[in-house]
């Protein structure tokens, strides 16, 4: 794993659904594309469905929707999705052998624990994909990570069944730490806090987490989600306030940020 | 590939960006140099320069619509120096003529716009934006012939380059606007910007969405009102017209030109499909030639 | 079901019909007298009604857009005499009260077309539309305060019935118009009416597909800027609004209503569906009741 | 049969797919309607798919599409699709058991021959599903009738293999009289004037057969197209022109019209 972005080549491709599945409250997308580099945890693609794109709910989906890789190498990409508007909904229900577009790899990725630091993993609900990615890909480069996850539910967190060894927190303590996945955040970094933060979840949770970072002066790096239109940066739709003022566009400054550089992050 | 004139200008095929729907700079940190040897408009558009810095309207900024998408971005830029300092070199890099879009609240800043440019060999022309929905002044300035006019008296002589001028939709007669801009010497004129329009919040609130509360409608949603926009402005003038609104295909593209457009632009279809235009260029060039459509 | 009050009126539910966009005769012919004991609206708004009989636009008059269509239908009607001699007495059989849509050239037609509607006890309120796209004159009439206020001000005295304003959405400032009928006396304004559009023929020759050349664009696609003018109406008048235009849900018609509309009208979803209307009303019923958007 | 409309229920069904099949250039729609009247020959239906409608070229279909019925009864309707545009393509991509949105039965139909004429029923291309549903009316009624269609090449002329009996013509000469349908018309005429003419077909087509039958001052009833927003006399979209001058709405007066009372039928 780098710091440097993985290019995405210019123009969006026909992936092909290899397999759909539904795992609690998520599906597991995975896609040949056979032609695109690997790439790197915390990047994201835009992807659309082939065909029946248009024909939901208000008769959207109209612009492709920014899914996080979950992982990605040999030509195969893996998506988790959680159904809500009609993009999902479209997705959701591919079956094998269908096309998608995607535009990929795109964004910055995840940079590497620095000074020795300890990293510190925390998703919340459909933050997971990237994490899953970075702690697989600091794993193969020899490095700990704690990965600790927080859902809604039991049948939200059924999908963490398959990441061995991680902290679950579930809001109804059905599974786990009965409240808060960033309340084992605060646990870890009380214990040891030689450590740097990965994070990505809903708003309200990556915001507890930037309070978290800057209070503790902690590096926190957070993969942000934003309304998008391009995914490349051609619309200026998809910002974040700043700590100095000013906006950053979430596409190509981000969707990793460091915790420092952002202002209070707005709710959805 | 066979060239297309436009108010001097010889370009590759007649499509271009729409101004604010593409932004090069960051298109080559994610595509690489990739970009520049596949770059897919014949004439680079740059986003709305201000004079001063803007850093835009707050989030969300976005909202899908039925086949299209309202923004409410508030046209953040550099500002005119940090753009000529910072930005040109690199939009200089591009292996196609620049044109720089800019707006002023009022004919002062407009000339020193104007002028700023002039001076910079890098800038092949110049487009006004007049219609922009999300910002005042830049709205009654240009749906209405009467206060648009002494503007461009005052602006036309501080410039020898093209000056094109972005028509507003939200106008109840563009084609007079269209007029007044020729007659007081635009080289061109282009159409359509976004169509005033709103979205409502969905947690049923009624407040709005969008930060900036209004947007601007784009995408195929509007093609029909851009088509009927472009054809009654050809009717009305000699200048060139640069068509755009909704432009997905190559057959979208043919309306326009036959429409009366000398040039055609792609804007939320590229969000889309960020190649499109290329294609779409690639179609359409041998057209273009053969027609006769380019103008003087 | 709880009734919503405008102008006057008292109504089961706040959703109308646009007019033009059913045919309550021709739709008895097709549904037989179910579709008295299920009408969908809970006042029946007539097509556009000229002084003289009028035969239309040719074929073809529909076109088919992203997210909507054009037409240019250009107000096919039997003229006044015919609409109350022969229309009237089938129309006072609906179960709901009867509001006749007019249109004149000029006032002086528009004030013989009031007057005859007044002295007619079938009909419950009259709507002025100065805003069809099709023909010249609705366009130039409501798409300037100068030109309509003082129509108005002739029209206005001739009826105590509402006198409803249709408003055109071609124009530059809509609530700048919707001010000036207010201040001439109109009981209500409604809008959206359609967008200029223009669809070229698939042929590819560039030459219009509408029998008319150009038309008006309806349903989801105009759904934000329809929302947009409702609330920029509503943030200056104080008249009750009907609020129109790519209305296909019982949420869109919250927005609606939320925006500051007291009533909604379907028009191009009927098409799809023709009972929608019906179940949006029963959804909104008791919602308006509770709200209290039922203006005096 | 009568000559009276079959009313519509106020509302459109979700009616469900039997079966879809191709007959050569064709397909034939086997619609499951159990609450809806049975249809008379030349009444329509508006149809839509019940999902996956507007996703198409140009991000349509919006509008409902008008089929003529085929036959139908017992709850069950019969469509004959060409495929032309993104409406059809996607109704000829329907699944049995996926559902349909359909408005019907619509129009006015044919009226039955008097004065004890014969019934030449003919028809062009997709023009032929009226005249097929009434072929089997007149029959089941006891009455006599010659059928003719007139089709493009083989490959479409393959559906009319279903209907024993017909006369055949093919532009291409591949099948049946090389010509125009409305040459076998004429001669029918010829041979026996006593007749009354059911014709349905390209406006072309129609046009011929309404010029043959006011030159020849026999009953014409032809079935018209016209494009349609909403099939029950709401929009005013759908006219033809009158011979008396004026229009008539094509879906609420028609689609079957007599002959005499037409003007040139315009070209599409
Ligand atoms: C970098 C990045 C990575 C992401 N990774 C993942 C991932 O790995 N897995 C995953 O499931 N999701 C991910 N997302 C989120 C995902 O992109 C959105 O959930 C998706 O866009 C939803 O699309 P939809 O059509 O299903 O829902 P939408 O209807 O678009 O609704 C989603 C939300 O958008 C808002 N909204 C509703 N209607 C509109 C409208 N008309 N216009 C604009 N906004 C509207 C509402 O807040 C709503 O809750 C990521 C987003 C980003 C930016
Ligand atoms: C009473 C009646 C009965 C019919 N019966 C049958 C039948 O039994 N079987 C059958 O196959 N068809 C039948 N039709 C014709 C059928 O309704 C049309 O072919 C259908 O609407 C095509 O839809 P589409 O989306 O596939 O094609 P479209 O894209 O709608 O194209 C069809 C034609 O419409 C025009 N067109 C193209 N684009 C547009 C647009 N954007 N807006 C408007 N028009 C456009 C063109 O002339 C084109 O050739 C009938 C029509 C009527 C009125
Ligand atoms: C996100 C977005 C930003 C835009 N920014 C600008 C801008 O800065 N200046 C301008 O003149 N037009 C701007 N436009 C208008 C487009 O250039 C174009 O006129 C309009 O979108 C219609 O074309 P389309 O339907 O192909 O997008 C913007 C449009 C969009 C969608
Ligand atoms: C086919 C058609 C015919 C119409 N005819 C009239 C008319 O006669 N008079 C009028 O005031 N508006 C007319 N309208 C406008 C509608 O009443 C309505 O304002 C507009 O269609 C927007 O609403 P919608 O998007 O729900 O259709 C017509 C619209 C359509 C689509
Ligand atoms: S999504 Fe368009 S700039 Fe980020
Ligand atoms: S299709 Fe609407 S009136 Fe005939």
């Amino acid at each position: 794993m780098s710091a440097d972005r993985t290019l995405a080549p210019f123009g969006r491709r026909r992936a092909v659904v290899v397999s759909e599945r539904r795992v609690g409250a998520y599906s597991i997308l995975e896609l040949a594309d056979r032609d695109g580099p690997a790439p790197q945890p915390g990047q994201f693609y835009m992807l659309a469905a082939g065909a029946g794109w248009g024909a939901g709910e208000d008769e959207r989906p109209f612009l492709p929707r920014a899914f996080s890789a979950m992982g990605g190498a040999g030509g195969t990409l893996w998506f988790m999705l959680e159904t809500v508007g009609p993009g999902t909904r479209r997705l959701a229900t591919l079956r094998k052998g269908e096309a998608v577009w995607a535009l990929g790899p795109l964004g910055r990725p995840f940079a590497r624990p620095e000074d020795g630091r300890r990293a510190l993993l925390c998703g919340g609900g459909i933050g997971l994909p990237p994490l899953v990615f970075l702690s697989g890909a600091l794993r193969d480069a020899g490095l700990d990570a704690v990965l600790q996850l927080g859902f809604r539910d039991a049948a939200h967190a059924q999908v963490a069944a398959g990441f061995a060894g991680a902290q679950l927190a579930t809001d109804d303590g059905s599974v786990g730490h009965h409240g808060l996945v960033t309340d084992l955040l605060a646990a870890e970094l009380d214990a040891d806090p030689h450590a740097v933060v990965y994070a990505c979840g809903p708003p309200g949770m990556l915001e507890a987490v930037r309070r978290l970072c800057v209070a503790r002066d902690v590096p926190g790096r957070l993969a942000l989600e934003a309304g998008m239109a391009c995914g490349y940066g051609a619309c200026f739709g998809c910002v974040v306030p700043l700590a100095g003022g000013g906006y950053a566009r979430v596409c190509v400054d981000g969707p990793v940020m460091e915790a420092a550089a952002l202002a209070e992050i707005p709710a959805a | 590939m066979s060239p297309v004139a436009f108010c001097g200008l010889e370009l590759a095929h007649p499509v271009l960006n729409g101004s604010g729907t593409f932004d090069a700079i960051a298109a080559r940190r994610v595509f690489g140099d990739a970009l520049l040897a596949a770059f897919p408009f014949s004439a680079f558009v740059s986003k709305t320069i201000t004079l001063a810095p803007r850093d835009g309207n707050p989030p969300p900024r976005l909202w899908e619509a039925a086949a299209g998408m309202l923004n409410s971005i508030g046209l953040p830029n550099k500002g005119l120096q940090r753009y000529l300092a910072e930005d040109l070199p690199q939009l200089a890099q591009l292996p196609v003529p620049l044109v720089t879009n800019v707006m002023g609240a009022n004919a002062a800043e407009l000339c020193a716009l104007v002028e700023a440019c002039d001076a910079r060999g890098e800038i092949a022309a110049l487009e006004l934006n007049v219609s922009c929905p999300n910002v005042a002044t830049g709205l009654d300035l240009g749906a209405d012939p009467a206060s648009l006019a002494p503007v461009l008296r005052e602006v036309r002589p501080l410039t020898r380059k093209p000056l094109i001028v972005k028509l507003t939709p939200n106008t109840a007669d563009v084609a007079r606007v269209a007029q007044a801009a020729e007659a007081e010497g635009a080289d061109a004129v282009s159409l359509i910007n976004t169509l005033r329009g709103m979205a409502a919040h969905p947690d049923g609130s009624g407040r709005p969405w969008l930060g900036g509360g209004r947007g601007g409608l784009s995408g195929p949603a509007l093609r029909p009102v851009a088509l009927a926009q472009v054809a009654a402005v050809a009717e009305r003038v000699a200048i060139p017209i640069v068509g755009m609104g909704g432009i997905q295909t190559a057959a979208h593209a043919r309306q326009f030109l036959a429409a009366g457009a000398t040039l055609v632009a792609v804007g939320t279809e590229s969000f889309r499909d960020p190649t499109v235009a290329g294609r779409l260029g690639l179609a359409l060039a041998d057209l273009a030639a053969q027609s006769g459509t380019a103008a003087p």
